[in-house]
């Protein structure tokens, strides 16, 4: 499934996927460790390894982040919306909230090196996301953004 | 909330900061600020004893690169001791081995800043226990 | 050889580093020294009185980029002050303006840290002309 | 002229082109600012405007620093050799030293935005180089690294 493809209708659900829940966050990054763990209780609903599943919290975490930090509109008032549906292939958690369109898969980015060699201390929550999992999506839709990331059972 | 503490001590002429729990978005300010600190106090000369240390986002590894550069011009460095394996993934997938000095102790981390010898580190033992011998 | 010098001063609670001459590859390391040990005296409401200065290369320009997080970290901040306007160009040129405060004058610079009235700042004249009244 | 029709004929003299002088320097941050003095005073005896002058000047010294922190293969024994060259459009640099191949027109480098918003420390040279002439050009010919800088009279 292509971000491509995927943009037209954002987070629908795949063919036989089961919805393991949902968490609503305050735009505040003292939310983000309730948010690892809820993402850590559906993998391990869904059986999924350790490594894959402690990849898939950490980038959850980074895009939650960032949208804490740089993306919703209305910190104060707005919810990050996660959610974690499982399937065949693996587990893919949905982020979304209420902003300017910013599109992770796409965002230019310094590479890992550049971003290094030059001592930069920021920069690496975009890295992390495009690393830690199997697949990033993205959809824009009426003023809401959505991020998926995909955790897959094999790795 | 993310559980996450910094606890102080000394270890020959190295600070020792010990980080344990989360070092996510809402806690990396105070690990910079606990960082700022130490430098503000002249200590340039800094152990990270990660051991106790559950997580780190981009955040966290953020705040070690702001600092970095700093403490090396006040003549020290920032050395990272003891982390788990699970928490050194995220500095080695983004190649920090090639920018930070790792190392497997506190004890041997203070080591390198020269004050105290291979030996005695080794026989220090658990890492931050205050001031070595 | 490049000419460079800081000489340092203060202006109620800021400390004013005074730049002169070329701040290029070889000088950096000397200001960024200079930077570090003003932060690790505990003095991080920080002036660059940049009115000597007489070029600015990407080694210095780093330099300011490098501190400003640990100085922001220890609850201050560096202002840049009186650059000439031809050394404010490659300031602007990178677009450091989006990231750093510049005032006309070292006493304007201070004044942003609260502790001297812009009154006082404007009556000071001279920069880094040693504490304010 | 473009980089690539150029480097056929690295250091080759343009028809009408007069060389104002050569400066050789030792592989240390200290020589830079004799280096500065002499491009000052190539572009005085050209007549280049003011401002023109003072970006070549300074895309010269980043050229020749990255050199020395980066480039040459033996800074202790090598030389950098800079040559000023004058013709109707403008005030030619060139700036010689042995070293690996570094092409500083495409070397990946973070855009000036990302590398900002980073916060980083390092990697404005290369931008700077980039921005501050009309153009820039590079050969690479039996291991010696050649960067063209070319300030043109009308701006
Ligand atoms: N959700 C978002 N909405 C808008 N901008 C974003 C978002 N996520 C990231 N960005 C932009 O991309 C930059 C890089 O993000 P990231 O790699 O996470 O590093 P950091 O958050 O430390 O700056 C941010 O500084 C911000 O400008
Ligand atoms: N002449 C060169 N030879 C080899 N590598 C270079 C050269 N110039 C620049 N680089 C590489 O490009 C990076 C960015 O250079 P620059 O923008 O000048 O920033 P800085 O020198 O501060 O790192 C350098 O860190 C280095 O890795």
């Amino acid at each position: 499934m292509s971000a491509r493809a995927a943009s037209a209708r954002p987070g629908a659900l795949r063919v036989g996927a089961t919805v393991l829940g949902t968490v609503r966050l305050a735009g505040r990054t003292a939310e983000l460790s309730r948010l690892r763990r809820a993402v850590e209780a559906w993998a391990g609903t869904c059986g999924l390894p350790e490594a894959a599943a402690r990849r898939l919290v950490q980038a959850t975490d980074e895009a939650a982040a960032n949208a804490i930090e740089h993306g919703m509109s209305d910190p104060a008032h707005g919810r990050i919306v996660v959610s974690g549906r499982h399937d065949a292939e693996g587990l893919t958690v949905h982020v979304r909230y209420r902003g300017p369109r910013f599109d992770p898969t796409t965002a230019p980015a310094p590479g890992p090196a550049e971003i290094l060699r030059a001592r930069a201390p920021h920069g690496y929550g975009l890295l992390l996301i495009r690393r830690l999992v199997a697949q990033v999506g993205y959809a824009y839709r009426r003023g809401v953004n959505e991020v998926r990331l995909t955790a897959r059972r094999d790795g | 909330m993310s559980h996450f503490s910094v606890s102080f001590s000394r270890l020959g002429a190295a600070r020792v900061l010990a980080l344990s729990g989360d070092l996510d978005a809402h806690t990396a300010p105070e690990f910079e600020a606990a960082l700022a600190a130490c430098l503000a106090e002249g200590g340039a000369q800094i152990v990270a004893d990660g051991s106790g240390l559950t997580y780190v986002s981009s955040a966290g590894l953020g705040v070690f690169m702001a600092m970095l550069e700093p403490a090396r011009a006040a003549g020290g460095d920032i050395v990272i001791a003891a982390l788990p394996e699970r928490v050194f993934e995220t500095f080695d997938l983004l190649g920090f081995p090639e920018v930070f000095r790792f190392a497997p102790s506190a004890a041997e981390a203070a080591a390198l800043f020269g004050d105290i010898s291979a030996g005695e580190t080794a026989a220090a033992g658990a890492p931050a226990a205050g001031e070595a011998p």
